[in-house]
């Protein structure tokens, strides 16, 4: 009998604060559940650190972090959202995603069933991505400390050569481009979160991973201005934040922005704007305006049919710099203004 | 969507508003009663279609901005006691009271909810027996059935872990309030469409005929909101005197009874208190002396809580519609939505919100 | 105030003692109480306003509502 | 008047959910509070990825959660934890720190007084570390969702040319070096979140960068076999694992053990072995026997005085691989065993 | 660290086990009664020091180890309940109870807490004015004084919200029973050195007598273990009877009278069972009838919890000194610290646990 | 059992109505109650479990008693 063969995790079926002390427990944890998951050659090491061979040119660098509630919900789960998220974020920034990090904080007696679940998502989320999970950690924190489960991926993305997206590059002129309808994980998340007033409902997340679509555009026009996936504060914030950074107005035309159709009655119900809500397998691009219609064909015909919906939504004026405004289709105009924070419904 | 993208037909809108001009020869200042229209008028740039001399006029149709600040304090009150939980619709979270709001008080600690419905708040009274659950239950005519179906439910479920903290207005007073007060410019008033789904068009009659003011009972899309428009200039302008309903789809002369007698059964009729604009004879809905295991006040020890607005404030002219929002000092200055001063400038519904939000062409701070 | 949408009921059902429904609106279904529409049946459309149903939508009148508005456009 | 001219980040004196959700709020917390603080080129794109510039070599890449109570402790806070920690695990992997990602859950309610407390000292700790924070997330969580704050950084490092460290490298002869003393942060913590029955004590976290010590061992022989900070589950667990990986016995003298007579005395008064508790700024390194002594003076005069009480402590042997034994004054032996987890206090 | 240094002199160490060679002529088994040695002895594997012929057998002085399966599944019941806290000594998180132990109670969201000192869990109860707070006093004489006065300390400030879960041993009954149990191999013992610091040395004197056995008071530090060891043998070599104290410096004969009286007022004396041992008479402490307020078996609710221990553990022979724990055949196996079946797996005092923890020459499951 | 450790009395206060001090253990320092030992002074050491200090340490005797086996030393 090996003496350091760990108990089947069976006998637990709940997360202990043991699992995160670095000891028998914890090791187990990663032994059983993470490394056979997520197996590549990087994490078999076991070191506190993976060695990644050498780039060739410049690289991206993002973080973030993941607290989605319910931790599955319809369209996802928190391990595919936080590949997607942080595969999108190295995608729009032009960046071929590589490598991942992830950093666990589990509630003690989480279910190691659903832990699994979730591990198991992230796995095939990366696969899907084509980037591996080569390094991570797992704390756990008492119990009513934290929400269940929240995981913070960092990502390594290969810079694509001749490419520079920056979020200060828009000129007027710039049309504006979205990949897909507005909105999604954000409604499908609110409801979800109320279910004895939402049932049955056909919302689901978008979660989705662009890194193809991003190439596809790139590789129709390596010139695009400038990129941002929509996530939290929807296309309202993104419009705001570029508008901002490059000191010019963005004009949209509201009866081109793509809302789902049961979104939008979710939104109308709860009062909420879709331009408001987090995406998070959207992305927004400006383009100059004589490679817009070819990029908004190259996301069209993406194979993967992330912008299968892709539309082109407006145009950046020199008028009104820092600030967004709708063209209704009645010919009147108000502001978009970038939203304030928490989202909540009115009732009244 | 049925019953709403054919009354967002943009063509149909630019024919209303040709008719309108048509129709207009003199100015004319019109209140829009309720803030869900003054929501509309702005997010569809309404306002931009009519002809230069109407005006309109937002009133105090807002539940959300007319609760006073002493029944937020008290909420926040109870939601800071150890052992409660307070239910509240999602846009009473950030409505300021003397000192923070809802959202502040959960930050330190309070357990508090957002629900869409009364019967999610009853619903978490049932999942939490050990916590004494209130709702802040507030609203116009068109809340109270749901409000007091609530409380009905729980007496006949005998849930002693529920209870309400009523804040509850009722629309005439307040337009009476209005047309009886000096120096009112109202000439007309856009009726709301879903305080008449439950009241009928009935209750407008008197007060049309006493002020001879006449009233067009409206919805809240743009094709509803901009005939109504059309039938009330038209009415101005012909010197009738009456009360028409141009939102029949959903209001009946007679409105809900069904939805009335529940409300009469739980809630009876009391002087109350319109934040910015002060007590309004028989303006508002209290818990009936039979309901009074269920009222929160009764239940939680809240003195010392009594509290005023603030003075650089001036969400009672704007309710009463003696100024339009941009014409308060405060507003997009140190009146933000996101450390509103006021009342009206945390609601979507509220008017210094709705123009803050979705006004280009509102001279100051900003233009566009 | 009193944001209210309108939707069609999809089924009927007791529960705790009151008549409650699923109102589609678009793909989106909410729950609501009908206790204040006791007539109404599914396949109706009905106006909802926090979870109540509070008028049966009257087709009748809104399809003449609307021929008279959408008569302008032939104008 | 700039109409996008934020408020006074004074109006809100605690972090409200808005924070979190991706509008006004939080531009404000990014703008007024991490910018300033964290400031550098990368950042200031306000881009959701940093694009950094090529390395010449291979990579060390890692991550870790940061879930520590109390946030401030003696010798430390959460910030300059974050910092020292992945900046620690970049350099027992042999590689020169250089960037880090910071992902922030913060609850609802807490003072921005206190987290700007934390990012002051994590700039402190960034600087003086010789690594820039240059991407980053915030997220609010609600109140009872996660205890105060959670922090993960993840870093990237150039790796030294020649170097080869890992757990798998142990070799029979081996000597063991510590590179001070031990459960210094760990007793430190334990007794701080205790403070009814432990005041005035002199207990301090040991947590400090190891970059500078390890280049000192580095420059003095690139050939360490292997090296690990030894953080949660502390000296017992470090060395565990590195006898499980490289298939070997490790004996310890237990005279030769560096400890903190003050960390001895909470110990002894505990029950708690500190072999087992965490430290945050002492390493382990493995070393062929002839190269021991040299290395040893290395750390021992390392400038920053990180090393200043290094010993060596035991030897890597051909029998019982995979066991931990202790040798100790009374020459009788006992077995050195992975901690299991959580460090609970006896009391009889 | 003074007094607790010098006790550990390497030469001085050896010099002792030499004279304890010089002095052993045959075989003897001697029982280190408290836990608190065991861990002593196999931490500084001063077994390994002894002559051939001394055996050391393991007893049942660890009251965490003794408290029975019924008190564990108690506390955890009373954890498991909402408002309620329960505040606990670090070693106690981990004894299995019938179906978990304490520490997977506070992971499913009990409100479970570690102390250092009973002053802790009353300084909770101030503080948590709105929860019931219970303390689960467990221990032998030595920790007897410092329960007793938290409780007497309730009482005192009429603190309503602080309970006590009493798991109380004494020791000499149960020396008693094992010297009197069939198949006893015990020729001396060790005594324990700070139940006797409250005690005193006197309570041993009638046992020695009546079962023909010396007992030496030891102390914990590798001098004070070696040097009773030696003494004991001395004894046994020369079939002198009687106690002596080899721990002078912290024990004298009459103990420690102030901290015996405040235990004589809080607690009497009671038949209680032992975990694995099963029912000793007056061989522990339960509250008096005046502190009852303060008892959290009248204040709680804990009917149906009674359940035995777990077949496999063979922790009354480990306790009683029948067998050694790596003669017990889940030892290693089925029975580890993480996954202990039995509570001397648990504590670090428990005699399945320290060896499984330092002993590199228990033949069975490993070596070294 | 009963882990109980010998530290020195640095301080000595009434805390609801019980007698505290601080008692150090190396640089280390623990809140203990003195009830027990009703005369220990500051400066004094006494040993310590489960914050409760239960005897004042016998210097003499100690100090005898290592003399004995340190007297071994010299054999
Ligand atoms: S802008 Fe603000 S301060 Fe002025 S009236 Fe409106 S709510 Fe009150
Ligand atoms: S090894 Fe485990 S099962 Fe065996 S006696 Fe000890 S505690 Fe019981
Ligand atoms: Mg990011
Ligand atoms: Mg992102
Ligand atoms: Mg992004
Ligand atoms: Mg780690
Ligand atoms: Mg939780
Ligand atoms: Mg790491
Ligand atoms: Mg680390
Ligand atoms: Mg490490
Ligand atoms: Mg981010
Ligand atoms: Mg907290």
């Amino acid at each position: 009998m090996d003496r350091h063969c760990p108990l089947p995790l069976e006998n637990h079926d709940t997360v202990q604060l043991a699992h995160g002390a670095g000891g028998r427990l914890a090791d187990e944890l990663l032994g059983k559940l993470f490394m056979p998951l997520l197996h590549n050659r990087f994490l078999a090491r076991r070191d506190d650190q993976a060695l990644l061979p050498a780039f060739s040119g410049k690289l991206a660098f993002t973080t973030d972090s993941y607290v989605v509630t319910p931790l599955f919900f319809p369209g996802g789960d928190i391990g595919s959202l936080s590949v997607h998220g942080t595969v999108n974020d190295l995608a729009v920034g032009g960046a071929v995603p590589r490598y991942l990090s992830a950093g666990f904080v589990l509630e003690e007696g989480f279910p190691i069933a659903e832990l699994e679940r979730v591990v198991r998502s992230m796995a095939a989320a990366a696969r899907e991505c084509g980037v591996e999970v080569v390094t991570g950690d797992t704390k756990v924190v008492g119990r009513g400390q934290c929400d269940g489960m929240f995981i913070t991926t960092s990502g390594i993305g290969e810079l694509r050569d001749g490419v520079d997206l920056s979020c200060s590059n828009l000129r007027p002129g710039d049309r504006i481009i979205v990949s897909g309808t507005l909105g999604d994980h954000g409604i499908a998340l609110l409801t979800a979160r109320h279910g004895l007033s939402f049932t049955g409902s056909a919302l689901r997340s978008d979660s989705a991973p662009l890194h193809r679509l991003v190439a596809a555009m790139l590789d129709r026009y390596r010139g695009v201005h400038a990129m941002r996936d929509a996530t939290r504060g929807g296309l309202s914030a993104v419009l705001n934040e570029l508008a901002s950074a490059s000191a010019v107005g963005i004009v949209l035309q509201e009866d081109t922005l793509p809302v789902d159709s049961a979104v939008r009655g979710a939104a109308e119900l709860l009062g909420i704007d879709p331009l408001e809500v987090a995406n998070e397998g959207k992305l927004v691009a400006v383009v100059p305006q004589g490679e817009a219609e070819g990029v908004l064909e190259a996301m069209r015909t993406c194979p993967d049919g992330t912008g299968r919906n892709a539309a082109l939504v407006g145009e950046v004026v020199q008028e009104h710099p820092g600030m967004v405004v709708m063209e209704t289709g009645f010919g009147s105009r108000r502001i978009v203004e970038m939203p304030l924070g928490e989202q909540l419904p009115r009732i009244c | 969507m049925k019953y709403i993208d054919e009354y967002r037909d943009a063509e149909v809108v630019r024919r209303i508003a040709e008719r309108l001009a048509q129709a207009t020869t003199r100015p004319w200042t019109i209140m829009e009663i309720c803030g869900g229209q003054t929501h509309s008028i702005l997010r569809y740039g309404l306002d931009q279609l009519l002809p230069e001399g109407i005006s309109l006029v937002h009133g105090p149709g807002c539940p959300v901005c007319v609760t006073s600040v002493k029944t937020i304090d008290r909420a926040i009150a109870i939601a800071s006691k150890p052992g409660t939980l307070l239910a509240a619709f999602g846009d009473m979270l950030r409505v300021p009271g003397s000192s923070g709001d809802l959202a502040a008080a959960r930050s330190r600690g309070g357990d508090v909810r957002f629900v869409f419905s009364p019967l999610e708040a009853l619903q978490l009274a049932r999942e939490n027996p050990h916590k004494e659950v209130v709702f802040l239950a507030v609203g116009f005519e068109t809340t109270a059935p749901g409000n007091a179906m609530a409380v009905r439910q729980a007496a006949r479920e005998g849930l002693m872990n529920f209870s309400v903290l009523v804040s509850h207005f009722l629309v005439p007073p307040a337009m009476e309030a209005i047309l009886a007060s000096s120096g009112n410019r109202i000439q007309g008033f856009l009726g709301a469409g879903h305080v008449c789904t439950v009241t009928g068009t009935e209750p407008y009659l008197p007060i049309a005929r006493k002020f001879q003011t006449p009233v067009v009972v409206a919805g809240f899309e743009p094709v509803d909101l901009l005939s109504a428009i059309l039938r009330l200039v038209q009415m101005l302008e012909e010197e009738l005197v009456g009360v028409e309903n141009a939102y029949g789809r959903v209001v009946e002369p007679q409105g809900n009874p069904a939805a009335a007698a529940v409300v009469r059964e739980v809630f009876e009729v009391a002087d109350v208190a319109w934040r910015g604009i002060g007590v309004i004879p028989a303006s508002g809905l209290v818990l009936r002396e039979s309901f009074r295991e269920w009222d929160a006040l009764r239940k939680f020890e809240l003195g010392g809580v009594d509290t005023a607005d603030d003075v650089r404030c001036r969400s009672g002219d704007v309710l009463a519609g003696r100024i339009t929002p941009d014409s308060c000092d405060a507003f997009g200055r140190e009146c933000r939505p996101e450390h509103p001063l006021g009342a009206p400038m945390v609601s979507g519904e509220g008017a210094c919100a709705a123009y803050y939000r979705y006004r280009c062409s509102s001279a100051k701070p900003f233009s566009c | 105030m009193c944001l209210a949408i309108p939707g069609k009921v999809t089924s009927i059902e007791k529960e705790n003692g009151l008549r409650m429904g699923l109102v589609a609106i678009n793909g989106s279904m909410t729950r609501a109480c009908l206790e204040y529409v006791p007539d109404i049946e599914v396949g109706q459309y009905t106006i909802v306003h926090a979870g109540f149903a509070l008028k049966v939508i009257d087709e009748e009148e809104a399809r003449e509502s609307l021929e008279i508005w959408k008569g302008l456009l032939g104008e």
